[in-house]
C-alpha cells in the first residue's frame, strides 16, 4: 500500500510508472488495470499498453511485462475499433484487433474504460474462445472476415 | 370727420395728378437712390471732427474688450471687425445699451455693445429682424421683377410673428395684370431673384431721415407717402428709418438684419389674391427663410414650406400692438381707415 | 452560469490582461473602483477606465437590490475596499439611479500623460455628481426660428387632427 | 385505485395535448402498473377520477425546462437558436424526452444497424449533459462486467428511439466525471433494472451518496476547487495537507467577478413560455 501511496505522489511520470506497474498489478491482483498514466484521449498508437480481454493463456498469464503495441496497420498509425495492431506480448509478436478504447470515438458508440485487444491468428481467427467484456456493435461491419471472433463474444453494447 | 376724410381725397388727386407722368421702375429706383445718397452725404458732411467714443463690448468671451470708436462713422459693424471673422459673420444684429441698433447704423454716444446672432439664449427681436428682413427682400424682389411698362406698388405689410410660418408682402400690381396668376415656374424665377440678390451679399444700409426727406424720395406712390406720415407720427422723434439694399429703398418699422447672406434658405412660396382695395387688387406674396446657422434638412423643410404655401392670416394682435404705443391724437382715426385697406 | 475563460476567448469576450495576473487584475481593478465610489470622478489610464466601467455599473446594479440583500452586500464589501464607503454605495448612489436602467457611468477620452510612457488616460464618472459638466450639455433652445417654425408646424397639424377628429 | 383512473381519464383526453412532457412519461408508467394489476382501462366511471384529479391538480406539476433550451452567453437572440428551438419541440412531439437529471438512472433505445434486432438498449448513470441545442448530449455509464462503458447520446439524433428515466435523482455536484475514477461498484447499474415511480410534484429528490475513489493517479485532479466537487470522500483518499495543498489553485476572486455571471432566468422564462406555446398547438 506505500508503494501506492509513493506511486500516486509522482503525479504519473512515466519513467517510475513503467518500473512499477507491473509489481502494481501484481498487488491489485486485477488483470484489467486500474492504473493506467496515459490519458484518457491517447490514441492506440505505438508503445501503447493495452489489456488482453479474451481467455487464451497468452494473454492472461502475468509477465513482467504489460503487452503493448508495437505496430498499427492503419494509415495513420492509429488504431480505432475493428483495426488490427501487432503486439508485443511474453517476448513475441502477436496480432490482435482492437475492441474498444478509451479515446472517445463518434457519437452513440461506446468508450471504454481501457484499451481493449482481441488475440488473432495470422487468417484472422481469435487465439481464445471467450471474450470477456462486452465489445461494440459496430465492430460487426467486420463481419465477413472476422465472423469468428463476434461468435466468440457473449455480450454487445 | 367728413372735413378730414374731404382733405385726404384731394391730397391723394393731387398726387396722382403727380403720379401721371408714369416714371419706369428703374428711373423711379435711380431717383430714390438718389435722394438717399444725398441725405447721408449731408448727414456726414455734419460730422467735422472725429470725436472718440468707448464702446465696451459684452458677450461671452469679451467680457472686458473696449473699442476706442469715432462717433457718428463707426457702426456695431466695424466694432464687429475688430473683434473675429466669426463676429463679422454671424452677427445680425447690434444691442447698444439694451436698444436695439442696426448693425450698420453709426454709433452716436459711448456704449455698451452686445452683437446678437440667431443663436442667442432669447432670439426673439433677432428672428423678428429676420422676418423683417426677409419681407423687405421679397418686396424688392418683386419690384424689380416685372417688365418696365407695368407699375408694381408695395403695400405696408403687416408683420407677421415667426410661428405663423412665412412672412408676407403685401402688393398692388397694374390694372393690366389683374387677371395674372403666378405659376409654379414664376414662383420659382422670384426665388433664383432672391437667391441672387443672398448670393450678392449687399448690406442694408439703415439712414434716419426727416419725413420731407422721405416724401420726396417716395414723390411717386401715394401709398409710399401715407406709410410715411404714418410712421413719422409713430416713432417718438418724428423721424423715419429708410433702408437701402443695391439700389432698393425701403421703409421698415423696425431694425433690419446686418447683410442678406445671412439668409441661406429663401424661398417664395405663394401669391395670393386678397380683396380689390382703392389702388386696385390686393395681393399678398408669401416666402419662407432660414439663416445661415439654422440650416433644416430638406425633409423639415418641404414640410415647412408646405405650410408656407398657404395664406397666412394676419392676426389681430399685431394691430392693437401697434396702436397702443402711439399716443398721437390722429391714430385713432387713421389706423382705422388703413385697417380695411389691408 | 459561468463560462471558462477559454470560452471568453473565443466568444471574444476576452477581458483585458493587466497587472501581473487575474488576481492582481481583480485587485487592481478594485483599488480603481474604490476611488471611483469616494470620488465620484476620477483619472486613469484608457484601458483600466474601459475595464473599471463594467464592474461599476454592475455594481450599481448589485446595490439597487438593497442593502438587506445578501449578495449585494457581499459584492460591495469585495469591491470597496474601504469599508466606510458601503453605507454611501446603498444610501446615495443607489437611490441617485432609482430611475435609471443602465448606463450609470460616464467616460471621456482625455489627452495622453505628460508622463514618460505618455499613456492614454480617460477621465471616469458616476453621473449625477456634484462637478462641473464633463460636457457642456447641449443647448436646444425653444426661441430660435427654425424651432418656433416647427413649433407653429407643430401646433397647426395638432389643430387640423383635433378638427379632423370633432 | 385512485393512480391507474386518473391516469387513463388523462390518455383518454389525449395526453398529448399535456402541458408536460415529463407528466406523459409518468402517466404512461403508471398506466402499465395498473395493466399490470389486471384492470381493463375503459370501464372506468368518468365522474369519480374528475374530483380526484382537482384535488391533485392543486399541487402544481414541477416546472422543467431542458438545459440544452438555454442558448449558451453569446447572441442569445440569434436566429440560430429560435431556429433550433422550433426543429427541438418538433422532434419532442414525436420523441418523448422525459425530465432527467445529470445522476438519475435512464435507459435508451436506439437503432442500430449493426445489432441483431436493429434496436440497443443500453442503461447507465447519466453523468454529464452537455450541448446545447440541437446538438445536445448526454453521457451514459455503465460497468458492465468489470469493464466501465461510457456512450454519449445526442438528444435530438434522429437514431434516438425510447428514453426511459428509470431512477430520477440528483446527485450532489452537476457533473459525474470523477466517477470513471471513483470505484466501480458506483457506476454499476443492473441492465434489467425496472423503474422506480416518483412523484410529477414537488423536488427531485437529491442523492447525498460520496462515492470513494481508486487510489491516485486520477483522470483530473477532483480535489482541485475548479472542479468544486462535492461528492467525494477526499478524507479516505488524501490527507488534509494535500488537499490544503490544491487549495493553492483556488480562485476566490472569480465569485465577485460580476462579468461572468449570466443570469439566465429572464431568458429561461421566455423560452418557456414559447416551449408551452408551441408544444399547446
Amino acid at each position: 500500500m506505500a508503494l501506492t501511496y509513493r506511486c500516486g505522489q509522482t503525479n504519473g511520470g512515466m519513467a517510475l510508472a513503467r518500473r512499477f506497474g507491473a509489481a502494481l498489478s501484481k498487488i491489485s491482483g486485477t488483470q484489467h488495470c486500474a492504473f493506467s498514466v496515459s490519458a484518457a484521449v491517447a490514441a492506440i498508437q505505438k508503445m501503447t499498453r493495452v489489456r488482453v480481454v479474451d481467455n487464451s493463456t497468452l494473454g492472461n498469464t502475468l509477465y513482467h511485462r504489460p503487452p503493448r503495441v508495437i505496430h498499427v496497420y492503419t494509415k495513420n498509425r492509429v488504431g480505432k475499433v475493428g483495426d488490427k495492431v501487432l503486439l508485443a506480448i511474453r517476448g513475441q509478436k502477436k496480432k490482435a484487433l482492437i475492441v474498444g478504447h478509451k479515446m472517445p470515438g463518434d457519437r452513440m458508440t461506446p468508450r471504454f474504460d481501457s484499451n481493449n485487444v482481441v488475440l488473432i491468428e495470422e487468417n484472422g481467427n481469435p487465439t481464445g474462445t471467450r471474450i470477456k467484456v462486452p465489445i461494440p456493435w459496430h465492430l460487426r461491419r467486420l463481419e465477413g472476415d472476422y465472423s469468428k471472433l463476434l461468435a466468440i463474444a457473449h455480450r454487445f453494447v | 370727420m367728413a372735413c378730414h376724410s374731404a382733405c385726404r381725397v384731394f391730397y391723394r388727386r393731387l398726387v396722382s395728378s403727380a403720379a401721371e407722368a408714369k416714371m419706369p421702375p428703374s428711373e423711379l429706383r435711380r431717383l430714390r437712390s438718389a435722394v438717399f445718397s444725398r441725405e447721408q452725404a449731408r448727414q456726414r458732411a455734419l460730422i467735422t471732427r472725429t470725436e472718440k467714443i468707448e464702446v465696451t463690448m459684452e458677450g461671452p468671451g469679451l467680457q472686458g474688450t473696449l473699442l476706442v470708436m469715432n462717433k457718428g462713422v463707426s457702426t456695431p459693424y466695424s466694432c464687429a471687425r475688430h473683434l473675429t471673422e466669426w463676429h463679422v459673420n454671424s452677427s445680425a444684429l447690434a444691442l447698444v445699451d439694451g436698444e436695439l441698433w442696426p448693425l450698420h447704423h453709426p454709433l452716436t454716444h459711448s456704449c455698451s455693445l452686445s452683437l446678437l446672432t440667431f443663436k442667442e439664449s432669447d432670439p426673439t427681436q433677432v428672428n423678428k429682424a429676420f422676418w423683417r428682413s426677409c419681407a423687405a427682400l421679397l418686396g424688392q424682389v418683386l419690384e424689380n421683377a416685372f417688365k418696365e411698362e407695368f407699375t408694381i406698388e408695395l403695400l405696408r405689410s403687416p408683420e407677421l410673428p415667426v410661428i405663423s410660418g412665412a412672412f408676407c408682402c403685401d402688393l398692388v400690381l397694374d390694372p393690366k395684370l389683374d387677371d395674372w396668376t403666378p405659376s409654379e415656374e414664376t414662383l420659382r424665377s422670384l426665388t433664383r431673384d432672391a437667391q441672387q440678390l443672398i448670393h450678392q451679399n449687399l448690406p442694408w444700409e439703415p439712414l434716419e431721415v426727416s419725413p420731407t426727406v422721405a416724401l420726396e424720395a417716395f414723390a411717386h406712390s401715394r401709398c409710399k407717402q401715407e406709410e410715411v406720415e404714418e410712421r413719422a407720427a409713430e416713432s417718438p422723434n418724428g423721424t423715419v428709418t429708410l433702408y437701402r439694399c443695391g439700389d432698393h429703398i425701403l421703409l421698415s418699422g423696425g431694425p433690419l438684419v446686418a447683410r442678406t447672406g445671412l439668409c441661406s434658405q429663401y424661398e417664395v412660396t405663394a401669391v395670393h389674391n386678397l380683396d380689390k382695395g382703392e389702388m386696385g387688387l390686393h395681393r399678398r406674396a408669401q416666402g419662407l427663410s432660414l439663416p445661415l446657422q439654422l440650416q433644416a434638412h430638406h425633409t423639415i423643410w418641404r414640410r415647412l414650406r408646405k405650410r408656407a404655401e398657404r395664406l397666412v392670416e394676419v392676426s389681430p394682435p399685431p394691430a392693437p400692438e401697434a396702436a397702443p404705443p402711439s399716443p398721437v391724437a390722429e391714430t385713432p382715426a387713421q389706423t382705422p381707415s388703413s385697417a380695411p385697406q389691408q | 452560469m459561468r463560462l471558462s475563460l477559454s470560452t471568453l476567448i473565443s466568444h471574444g469576450r476576452m477581458a483585458r490582461r493587466m497587472g501581473l495576473g487575474p488576481k492582481s487584475r481583480i485587485d487592481m481593478l478594485r483599488n480603481i473602483l474604490t476611488g471611483l465610489v469616494r470620488h465620484e470622478r476620477i483619472e486613469t489610464t484608457r484601458g483600466k477606465a474601459d475595464e473599471v466601467r463594467f464592474y461599476a455599473e454592475k455594481l450599481i446594479d448589485y446595490a439597487k437590490k438593497g442593502d438587506t440583500d445578501e449578495k449585494a452586500m457581499k459584492m460591495a464589501c469585495f469591491w470597496l475596499t474601504e469599508k466606510d464607503l458601503v453605507p454611501k454605495l446603498f444610501r446615495v448612489l443607489a437611490p441617485r439611479f432609482e430611475n435609471q436602467q443602465a448606463g450609470y457611468t460616464r467616460m471621456a477620452r482625455i489627452p495622453n500623460r505628460e508622463n514618460l510612457d505618455r499613456a492614454p488616460m480617460a477621465v471616469l464618472e458616476y453621473k449625477g455628481n456634484p462637478y462641473p459638466p464633463l460636457f457642456t450639455p447641449k443647448r436646444d433652445n425653444e426661441l430660435t426660428l427654425l424651432n418656433q417654425l416647427l413649433k407653429g408646424y407643430r401646433e397647426e397639424r395638432e389643430q387640423q387632427a383635433a378638427a379632423k377628429a370633432e | 385505485m385512485a393512480a391507474p383512473v386518473r391516469s387513463t381519464a388523462i390518455c383518454s383526453l389525449g395526453a398529448f395535448r399535456n402541458q408536460n412532457f415529463r407528466f406523459l412519461s409518468t402517466s404512461l408508467r403508471q398506466l402499465a402498473s395498473g395493466g399490470a394489476s389486471g384492470q381493463p382501462p375503459k370501464f372506468t366511471p368518468p365522474t369519480k377520477p374528475v374530483i380526484i384529479d382537482k384535488t391533485r391538480a392543486e399541487v402544481p406539476l414541477r416546472r422543467f425546462l431542458s438545459p440544452e433550451f438555454i442558448p449558451p452567453r453569446q447572441r442569445t437572440k440569434s436566429l440560430k437558436f429560435a431556429l433550433e428551438r422550433k426543429d427541438m419541440i418538433q422532434r419532442r412531439s414525436v420523441l418523448n424526452i422525459p425530465e432527467f437529471y445529470v445522476g438519475s438512472i435512464l435507459a435508451v433505445t436506439m437503432s442500430d444497424p449493426h445489432a441483431s434486432d436493429k434496436t440497443n438498449r443500453f442503461v447507465g448513470l447519466c453523468i454529464q449533459r452537455s450541448g446545447k441545442g440541437l446538438g445536445a448530449t448526454f453521457l451514459l455509464r455503465n460497468v458492465i462486467s468489470n469493464q466501465g462503458v461510457e456512450i454519449c447520446y445526442e438528444l435530438y439524433n434522429p437514431r434516438m428511439q425510447k428514453i426511459e428515466v428509470l431512477k430520477l435523482e440528483k446527485r450532489l455536484d452537476d457533473n459525474l466525471l470523477y466517477l470513471r475514477d471513483a470505484l466501480p461498484e458506483y457506476c454499476t447499474v443492473d441492465l434489467n433494472m425496472k423503474p422506480i415511480a416518483t412523484s410529477p410534484t414537488g423536488d427531485v429528490p437529491v442523492n447525498t451518496l460520496k462515492v470513494k475513489m481508486k487510489p491516485k493517479p486520477w483522470s483530473k485532479r477532483w480535489e482541485r476547487p475548479k472542479y468544486n466537487v462535492q461528492g467525494i470522500r477526499f478524507d479516505l483518499c488524501l490527507t488534509a495537507e494535500k488537499m490544503q495543498e490544491a487549495q493553492k489553485w483556488a480562485q476566490p476572486w472569480l465569485e465577485y467577478d460580476m462579468l461572468k455571471e449570466y443570469n439566465t432566468s429572464a431568458l429561461e422564462d421566455s423560452i418557456w413560455q414559447e416551449v408551452q406555446k408551441s408544444a399547446g398547438k
